[in-house]
């Protein structure tokens, strides 16, 4: 299998004012990714933007890789042109994944925002007995509604300015949505901003239940090798895109 | 074709290493490649002790370049003896330890544990301050520069020493012959050249360190004439390295008077990036009907 | 809004000007902007006899970078004054002329000359060789930077001195306080870094003259480190210049503690790009609630 | 008039295997363009490449400029993938442009290769009563033939290859064409590379008829700022960009 290879754009469109979903279709063989992981992209063919961008996949159909992405910077400006046919190189699959549920829990999933592009391929692989709490700052920002619906779990929405949903940070509602039903047992599996990250943990921490946040850093190499994207742990430094993206909500000192 | 150069005693069958901090252990590109196409690893620089390097963020890009401030992490002599080398081992390619210290004492534990071990190489890593004097750089005093060489040699008589000099100086001839003088096999430049970022938003530093290395595409021409003047005026053999990506970027290092190169941030760019510039220098010699690299070394054409 | 900042006695409306050998002599950028816009323009090196110049190719582009080896072509001091002063003159902005001599007696007549004429201040293109020295160029070396600035100092006691500071030094803080001590009125870096680009298929360099001055946003977080560095070093004004091409860029070097800014081949990129910079400050500020372009200088938030 | 403006792509298509004709419509009032005057192109919106690249403009219509351009280097490169609708910034017109012949002698223009591109839109000022002398290396490196054709006056096509037209250099032709009709008094133009201008410019000489040579140099700013063109002339350096790209003959030291 071959961590790097050539794809072909088959579709880049936006999917909001911001955010753009790329569908690709590698030109060889690749390694099946688990969700969780993530895909080192270029962006452009030019030495600047000189290094590749981590994204998460979105969701993979038999011969095509998705992804969900956000205009943050030049690289994902220069994405956002991408012409389909053209040809981009990417490394992947790279990282950890989500861990399955433990038995006798039942996977709680948390999303902010973007963080859906990570979750969304791991609620794919999940029995429909799962539920996904999915938080925006309002209405607009939610991203793939159409598809979360498809996914025929429990699905609770809220949003920051009560546009949308339930009213209030997604955060409350973790907590509340524990609160409400403390005989199950949660596994928690969140992904969004850091703030939200470390909210959530200190949630679930409050409710004695194990769970895993997936976390960003800037990369350079995405492989393990510039130990560019370290993070602090309870057993020193780790390498969010080797050791991480995904890591226990114990091992993370905020 | 013959693309073996040599660096001191050490033969290399082809003059494309990588350079130091920027290909772990070589574990991590066994994904992308075979490490023994090359003609040497540099390993990440090994310290005496453990060390657990800065806070983050530890990087971020620039214009055709990125900065890094990742604080020399690395696992330590005996870690490394006990857990890294025996691995690097199985490729079939020369292995050289860039190594640190705060002090001459520390460099020399290290080079004679590693000379003991067998490792091909010892490259002395410059850019870190010498306690003893005060904090100022090895690299950028010509005096402690000349004393560390010398120890080093001293205690590891028949070992392969390089020299990896620093950009941060007026003249870079004089700290090339300071360390020929000094008894190093060979130099190797440039290191990272000392950077700073800020985010206008948010009024930091874009590195927890505040300052960083600047490497890739960005430095490649400072390099290049660095590397030119060194060429110039010493015998050893010169290494060079900063902004290679290519196998084009690396026949400018050659002919620039370079006997050998290293690939740092490229590998970042392109995994394979080191084994396509091995491959790469062979086509262009075939192309231009030249039978062995060393026939382009220092072939600069200036008026 | 209050853009204005001090450069010594000289009050700048903004902190935006040009760096010199990139805006000629003002006349080529009036198809572009109205030049009255800016803080200040910074004249083309001017040497006491006309200069000629390097022959042909003389720059060549490189990675978010371009070299130059223009070789200080320029019409020499008389016929600056006569043709190209009065015309400069009919700007409202300050005029500053860059000067550069092969030894102090040169830069001392040259600048009496200007101070004669009424310019508004003198920058001290200090990458000239010494031929009194040996060539060493005078920005290397701190004995002959700190006997130049004295003597011009004495030559112009009213004129405001600025020393451009060449980046190819090890402790860029010494030669800030070499300058500052000797009665430089402001510090300006960074000029551009030795540099040399290869045709691998011609084996020839890409400039006729082998090495040249590496500028542009390549060099940018290499110049914002010496302009940090030299801001804690100095009490006296610091101008930040390299490889600036817009305001985030120019926020970034005030951060850093520049107390203004000079755009050299920004302007070539986009040659409305400073009168651009002057209006994206303004917004920034604007934008920020900030009143005062003087409130962020040297603002960076370190740990 | 604005010399710097925001242009649209119309069309951007191959006309062979390494040339290009790019069709841009300017977004605001700009000069018109003289035959022999260049445009500074954004190749594209990336610091990599930083600077703007030089190209002549081969035609203008009434609301749209043309380029016709060889793919060269990684500006070139990147140039050929602008799509129809992007915005490029340009500079321009730029430099001299092509003088008028003077009064009794007649046009004889000599184009290399690419160098049609510079020399086509003076052909189109001209009356029909001027010679054009079209060389290339082989048959297919000739380019807008069918439009050179429509300019109605002599052509005279040469390959080096003897693969089209006369066989031969175009420089042996412009010679054989002089001999050929000494009565005659002409003014030459040429446009295409470096050792073809020499020797066309010899021939001149020999002939003792006056002529002008566009010239290339590796360029910055384009407009006079950075002084990198220089080229030598009997007076010293001068600016190909601002001083050229057209000079007579007579002022360049080879
Ligand atoms: C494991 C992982 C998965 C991700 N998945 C997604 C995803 O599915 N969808 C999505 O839109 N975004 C995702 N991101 C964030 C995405 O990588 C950044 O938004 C992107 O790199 C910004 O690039 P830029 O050039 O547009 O921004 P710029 O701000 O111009 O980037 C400048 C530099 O900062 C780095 N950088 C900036 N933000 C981040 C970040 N958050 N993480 C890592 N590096 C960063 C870039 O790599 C680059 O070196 C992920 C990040 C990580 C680490
Ligand atoms: C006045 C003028 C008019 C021109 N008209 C045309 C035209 O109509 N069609 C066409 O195809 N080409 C024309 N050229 C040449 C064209 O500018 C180059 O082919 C182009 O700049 C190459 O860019 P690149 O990035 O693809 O090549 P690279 O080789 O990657 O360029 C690297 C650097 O060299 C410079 N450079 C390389 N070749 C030249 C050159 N010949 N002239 C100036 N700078 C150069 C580039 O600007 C760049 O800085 C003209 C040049 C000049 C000076
Ligand atoms: C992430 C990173 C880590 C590095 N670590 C070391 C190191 O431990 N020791 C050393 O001598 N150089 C180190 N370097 C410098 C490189 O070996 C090399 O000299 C420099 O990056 C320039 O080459 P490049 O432009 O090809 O990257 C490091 C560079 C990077 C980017
Ligand atoms: C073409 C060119 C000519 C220059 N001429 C001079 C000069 O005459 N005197 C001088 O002090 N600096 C000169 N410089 C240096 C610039 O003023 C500036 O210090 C340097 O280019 C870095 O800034 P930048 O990255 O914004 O270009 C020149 C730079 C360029 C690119
Ligand atoms: S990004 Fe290089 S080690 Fe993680
Ligand atoms: S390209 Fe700058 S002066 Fe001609």
């Amino acid at each position: 299998m071959h961590k790097l290879f050539t794809a072909r754009v088959i579709e880049n469109r936006p999917v909001n004012h911001k955010n753009y979903l790329l569908t690709a279709q590698p030109l060889a063989a690749t390694a099946a990714p688990l969700p969780g992981q993530f895909y080192m992209i270029e962006t452009a063919r030019s030495l600047d933007p000189l290094l590749k961008r981590p994204f998460s996949y979105f969701r993979r159909t038999p011969d095509t890789l998705q992804f969900l992405y956000a205009l943050k910077g030049k690289g994902t400006a220069l994405m956002s042109t991408l012409a389909t046919g053209q040809e981009i190189r990417v490394i992947g699959p790279l990282g950890t994944g989500y861990p399955p549920p433990p038995k006798g829990t039942a996977p709680l999933l948390v999303a902010g925002g973007l963080g859906i592009a990570s979750l969304f391929s791991f609620a794919e692989t999940l029995s429909k007995k799962l539920c996904l709490l999915y938080g925006a700052r309002c209405r607009s920002d939610f991203l793939m509604l159409d598809e979360v619906d498809k996914l025929g779990c429990e699905v609770v929405t809220c949003t920051d300015d009560f546009s949308f949903g339930k009213g209030g940070k997604v955060t409350d509602v973790v907590s509340d949505f524990l609160s409400s039903s403390p005989k199950k047992r949660y596994t928690l599996y969140a992904c969004g901003p850091l703030p939200m990250l470390a909210a959530v943990s200190d949630t679930a921490r409050r409710h004695k239940i194990r769970g895993f946040v997936s976390l960003e850093e800037n990369m350079a190499c995405g492989f393990g090798a510039c130990l560019g994207c370290a993070v602090r742990t309870v057993r020193g430094y780790k390498r969010v895109c080797k050791e991480g993206p995904v890591f226990p909500i114990e091992e993370i000192v905020w | 074709m013959d693309l073996s150069v040599s660096i001191g005693r050490l033969n290399l069958k082809n003059p494309v290493m990588t350079a130091s901090g920027t290909f772990g252990y070589g574990e991590e590109y066994t994904d992308f490649m075979d490490p023994s196409v090359l003609g040497g690893i540099i390993v990440k620089g090994i310290s005496l002790k453990p060390m657990e390097g800065n806070p983050p963020p530890r990087i971020c890009e620039t214009p055709c370049g990125m900065l890094n401030a990742i604080g020399l992490q690395n696992v330590g002599l005996k870690n490394f003896l006990k857990e890294k080398l025996p691995y690097l081992r199985k490729f079939e390619t020369k292995i050289i330890v860039n190594i640190l210290g705060k002090s001459i004492q520390e460099y020399v534990k290290i080079a004679k544990a590693l000379d003991g071990a067998g490792v091909d190489g010892i490259e002395l890593n410059v850019s870190c301050p010498n306690v003893k004097k005060g904090g100022i750089t090895f690299g950028t005093d010509q005096r402690s520069l000349s004393q560390l060489i010398n120890s080093v040699r001293q205690a590891v008589p028949s070992a392969t020493i390089i020299t990896k000099l620093s950009p941060n100086v007026s003249s870079i001839p004089d700290f090339a012959k300071t360390a020929e003088d000094a008894g190093s096999d060979a130099i190797s430049l440039i290191n990272t050249i000392p950077a700073l970022a800020i985010d206008p938003e948010t009024w930091k530093p874009r590195l927890a360190n505040v300052t960083g290395g600047l490497s890739g595409p960005a430095i490649k021409p400072i390099a290049l004439r660095m590397v030119w003047e060194a060429a110039q005026a010493v015998q050893i053999p010169v290494i060079g390295v900063g902004g290679i990506l290519n196998s084009s970027d690396a026949v400018e290092f050659l002919l620039a008077g370079a006997s050998a190169v290293q690939v740092g941030t490229g590998n970042f760019v392109n995994p394979r990036a080191t084994s396509e510039i091995v491959e790469g220098l062979s086509a262009y010699l075939q192309r231009k009907n030249i039978h062995s690299v060393s026939a382009i070394i220092g072939k600069l054409k200036t008026p």
